[in-house]
């Protein structure tokens, strides 16, 4: 398993060149970020304002760490734990709020943006990102694709069918799976014998890997590297980040129902956030007072997206007929005026 | 006795042929030590076991697939897909496999698969998790498909799809999961798989309808012959495929009118069907155009919208209403 | 100019666009240096290189989901399927993803793809490559599917889809493949997408078909043409989805009558849908009950037993009659 | 890859238990019958007696091998090409015509057997197999499964789901993969970027290993080897069998279009027949007149059951409704009927 910084917040091994104190910094804070934004989120719905959502806690150096790796030019096929990648992405926190928030403007994503959007069914976006890796690679960009999923979805076919495609056509791209150790209440050696995800590459004729995903450090260079490999002509990687999934699987979930509280315990000693801090105070590069000042910045940030969610307009009725197609099919034009008459009678 | 939920009911039947018939296994994704996301195995992990209460890895194709070798072997395999919007994937196995083996090896081997998905929207739900595509199953030759309206339908049709040696797509409206309760007597009794149930009798239009919706349709009957007088035949169709249009014709004769209901997108729905067999089989009889209110044909909007996609009292009411003027 | 059959037109239509539009690109199983194995891509790989004719690993789902990942980048895949039986796999895909790209970001990304596949039964082929499923597509909302009968709306139609931005599924009538030739200009002129082809008129029934079985229609609308006096105005369908309705029904307005003939399975075809619609929309005009000639609700058979699966002339025919002398 | 007689029909390691001369002789008479057989059904093909047909030349080793490694009560889950194995599996000649002549009464196969039809949508028989095979450990039974593929259908999603399936469960199966260098006109490094085919199983943390697919004796020794451990709670092998598919993909195909003539004869050097030949040859054991004798003998067994397919009567038209369901719904019963109608009218 790669790895900068281990559990206590000591070095492994050097540390790369993107590791200066103001990046370890901006990661350090980018992690703060997501934390306090899901701790948010999960009150947003535990006060009514949301409906279902999926935590980051124990995850966030990867998706802060995968989305830092990452160029604008690249493109993320995310999967629905993958918000703090997006908002690294540039996707704005309101349209991560009002995604979970049961409107389709959290997909359009608020942005110029060709990363796909969150895709719910399980896997499936590894295959769609095989074909952008298709289109980037024909048109000889020097462009990679991110494609994410987690341990769980190792085991849906579209995974090994996308693995197998991305070697056979050797295309610019990285799968990276976040290995939670948990798909929903099923433990990850009940989804497979295979020691490793990282070695269900070898299927498919190509180099993989495990990282520590709890190591900021590690998430970013190594992907980094993968990423630069595939810009480059080397074909795809597969990286298994080792993470816990320190909370329930969403909001609707109960994970005390199933999960053993001393692997819970244990995995906290683990947990991503603390060792970068550690490390960073050790260093002489970050205080209480920082800490404070920090959390303060983000709380605000956190609280205006969170009012422009609460503020915002309910959608259209008629939204539901306006992206379906270029153009509205005449009969669906008929339905669309139908809808409007029922809205206006029943308002 | 206590009144129980529909999801409880599903829960009563599973517990209660497990108990009667060795050869069932349950299988799908976090059904055992978690007792599935709606809890509707809750606890048969426990009373029989890992090798009767089976958590998967997370693959839909293999979940389908697996259950058809089990049953050519014997086993009476109950398959749970977490959502029936995760169900596409094993589309092939179901139409390819679980619905011809029997055809296919003219009955040396046989599919007594049960499907079982949560359907329909209406919980405020992400995306994929409000899907209701009755229709694509109730298109598929060899299977059958059946939808429970309340908890003791939910119990004795479970039980009779479960005791058919044919593979039945069994789909629980999720929104009736825990909306009312009903005393449902835990004596194993099944209902008929091949016949609609008439919830309310009337003699002015037939509303025939099934899922959740059942539960808009008898609201609007209601307030139609308390405010208006319209009496409503009310249908529960329970069975979508065989379609007992027998039954729907018989009172559509008798009311001369009808309005299909159904949460389902319109386009060659299940609704389709039904007008057409009344358009062969009771033109004469119509004293109004056939109507169906249904999902449009529109993606399921993300929740927000939801409310506005699904057929509501009022449209019910209202479509009733216009029908006994036309004339 | 030499008359072309119609798998050549389809051949015909990507040699053509494929010229004019870099962006294209087919993707399969063994389209490139095979050509495709009825021939549909042949010698495109030579004109046009690996980059733009790919040959896949064989993995429906993955064809269809890669052909959307190149989409969203503005490439327009058109992808093989080699049979339409084996589409099913690839549901997942066609239904959560192809169809729902543009509506699930508003916009932002797109999805212009062509799923193409050869369908239909009638030339003697092991089991799951006689498939006529079409209803499934047509059930689901953000499709398109588009089925030609003839060499000449296989050129014009196969054009339309691939200029269309939202995902189409063509389905080929793999009987029609070679069974007569057209002359079929190569122009690069398209064929709307929504609107049915009136192939002969007449006054007394309305023949609504699609597919191969535009065929017999034709032969049974010309023998009661010429030996009953009987005038069939036959439309072929041909854009599945969207249905354009108003033209059956302006048609059934005149004739008072319809017989709809598909090949698929009968509950819940697409012909159920036309049917339904007639019944809401021209029920005052109809003079008989609308009747369906379709595919048994069966697996469709191996081939030995094909011929009494698929509707034939002589049951069109006898229909036809019936129907004239119901009062 | 593991194997006993080369090409030159000469010993790589000691012949196993299995191969006493008499045995020989009967995997040599067994793949005579399969190739005589299957030229025999090309025939008919040709003569417009049957519609498509896909031959085994240049498996025969694999076909057989497999057959004969199998007990009675084991399961065997086909691809369309085993009719091979189908024939020592119990069903008759007839049945395989039958199936191909396009009657379902093929895949009843006249016999009591719970052995899987022919499954044509490829690599979907694996999950079938999966299932099998857990209805025999749930029962603590003393069997096993063989699950037979292509090389192609290893790119197939159902492939890996049932692999990983079987290493987590543990699963008394054997997959054998067939690889024939050939998906139709698509050759096998186009499928995947695996070295080889065997090194999938690594995915799913299982053994996998190559034969020589055509050295009948390899094949039918690993095989066994591969269903006792199944047989002894000892889990699932991946076999991948280096065969080449001596012929075109199926009659209706013409691999000429793709194939190139030099790879094609190289391939025939392998063929698995002749080197067994030589073998018996050389020990003794076999003659010019012997295998006179047995042709003729083979001719005769299969001259009947072409005739016997030949002269069956056609099945009735209402067959199809017959085996639809355990008890035919009423609106079936009508259309039965009218199908009768329907038929008498047009007879
Ligand atoms: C195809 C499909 N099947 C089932 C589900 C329901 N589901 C949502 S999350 C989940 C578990 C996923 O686990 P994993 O891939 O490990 O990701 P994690 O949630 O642990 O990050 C399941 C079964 C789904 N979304 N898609
Ligand atoms: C799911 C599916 N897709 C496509 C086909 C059409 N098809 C039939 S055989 C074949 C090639 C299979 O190659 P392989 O698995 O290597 O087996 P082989 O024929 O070489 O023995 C294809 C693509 C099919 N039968 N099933
Ligand atoms: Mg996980
Ligand atoms: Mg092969």
């Amino acid at each position: 398993m790669k790895q900068f910084l281990n559990s206590q917040g000591l070095l492994t091994q050097t540390l790369p060149e993107l590791a200066s104190p103001s990046h370890l910094l901006q990661l350090y804070s980018d992690m703060v970020t997501l934390q306090l934004f899901d701790k948010k989120a999960i009150n947003l719905q535990r006060t009514g304002n949301m409906s279902t959502f999926p935590p980051s806690h124990g995850q966030e150096a990867l998706f802060i760490g995968m989305g830092r790796a990452m160029q604008a030019t690249d493109v993320f096929c995310p999967y629905y734990r993958d918000h703090g990648t997006l908002m690294l992405r540039g996707v704005p926190m309101q349209k991560i709020l009002s995604y979970w928030g049961g409107n389709e403007e959290g997909s359009h994503f608020g942005i110029q943006n060709q990363d796909m959007p969150i895709t719910v069914p399980i896997a499936s976006q590894l295959l769609l990102a095989a074909g952008v890796a298709y289109a980037i690679k024909k048109r000889k960009q020097t462009r990679a694709v991110v494609a994410s999923c987690g341990d769980g979805g190792t085991s849906k076919g579209d995974f090994y069918e996308s693995l197998n495609l991305a070697g056979v056509w050797k295309l610019p791209i990285v799968f990276v799976i976040n290995n939670n150790q948990w798909a929903i209440s099923v433990p990850q050696h009940a989804q497979t014998a295979s020691t490793t995800i990282a070695q269900k590459s070898v299927a498919a004729g190509f180099e993989g890997f495990q990282i520590d995903g709890n190591d900021v450090i590690a998430v970013q260079y190594y992907i980094e590297q993968a990423l630069n490999k595939a810009r480059n002509g080397g074909g795809p990687t597969l990286i298994e980040a080792i993470t816990y999934r320190l909370s329930d699987h969403t909001t609707a979930d109960d994970a005390s129902r199933y999960q053993d509280p001393d692997q819970l315990a244990q995995a906290w000693q683990k947990e991503p956030l603390a060792r970068l801090r550690t490390y960073l105070k050790e260093k002489g590069h970050w205080s209480a007072e920082q800490e404070k000042i920090l959390t303060e910045k983000n709380q605000q940030r956190i609280q205006q997206a969170v009012q422009a969610y609460l503020n915002q307009a309910e959608p259209e009725p008629e939204d539901m007929f306006d992206y379906l197609y270029e153009t509205l099919p005449k009969e669906l034009v008929k339905q669309r005026q139908s809808l409007r008459k029922t809205y206006r009678v029943e308002a | 006795m206590k009144a129980i939920t529909l999801v409880e009911a599903v829960n009563q039947a599973l517990d209660y042929e497990m108990s009667a018939d060795e050869s069932i296994v349950l299988l799908g994704e976090d059904i055992a030590k978690n007792g599935g996301v709606f809890r509707a195995t809750l606890d048969l992990f426990d009373k029989f076991g890992a090798e009767r209460v089976l958590d998967t890895p997370l693959a839909e194709s293999m979940i389908a697939g697996i259950a058809i070798g089990m049953a050519s072997q014997g086993l009476k395999p109950v398959a749970e897909f977490q959502f029936m919007g995760f169900i596409y994937s094993a589309f092939d196995h179901i139409i390819s496999h679980a619905s011809r083996l029997r055809n296919r090896t003219r009955g040396r081997l046989t599919c007594p698969v049960v499907y079982r998905a949560p359907y329909g929207g209406g919980i405020h739900a992400p995306e994929h998790h409000s899907e209701s595509t009755e229709a694509l199953f109730a298109h598929i030759p060899g299977l059958r498909v059946v939808i429970p309206s309340s908890p003791a339908r939910a119990y004795g049709l479970l039980l009779a799809a479960i005791r058919n040696p044919d593979p039945v797509i069994f789909l629980e409206p999720k929104r009736l999961y825990r909306l009312f309760k009903q005393v449902v007597p835990n004596t194993g009794q099944a209902l008929p798989l091949d016949c609609c149930f008439t919830l309310m009798p009337g003699d002015d239009i037939t509303l025939v309808t099934w899922g959740a919706m059942v539960y808009e349709t008898m609201l609007a009957a209601k307030q139609l012959g308390e405010t208006q007088g319209i009496h409503c035949e009310v249908i529960d169709v329970a069975t979508i495929k065989p379609l007992d249009m027998e039954m729907i014709i018989h009172s559509v004769q008798k009311t001369g009118r009808c309005i299909i209901i159904h949460e389902a997108a319109r386009n060659c729905g299940v609704g389709a069907e039904i007008a057409a067999n009344l358009a062969e089989h009771a033109l004469m009889s119509l004293l109004a155009p056939v109507q169906r209110i249904t999902g449009y044909d529109t993606i399921m909007p993300y929740y927000r919208l939801e409310k506005h996609y699904m057929p509501s009292v009022n449209k019910i009411v209202h479509t009733a209403q216009e029908m006994m003027e036309f004339v």
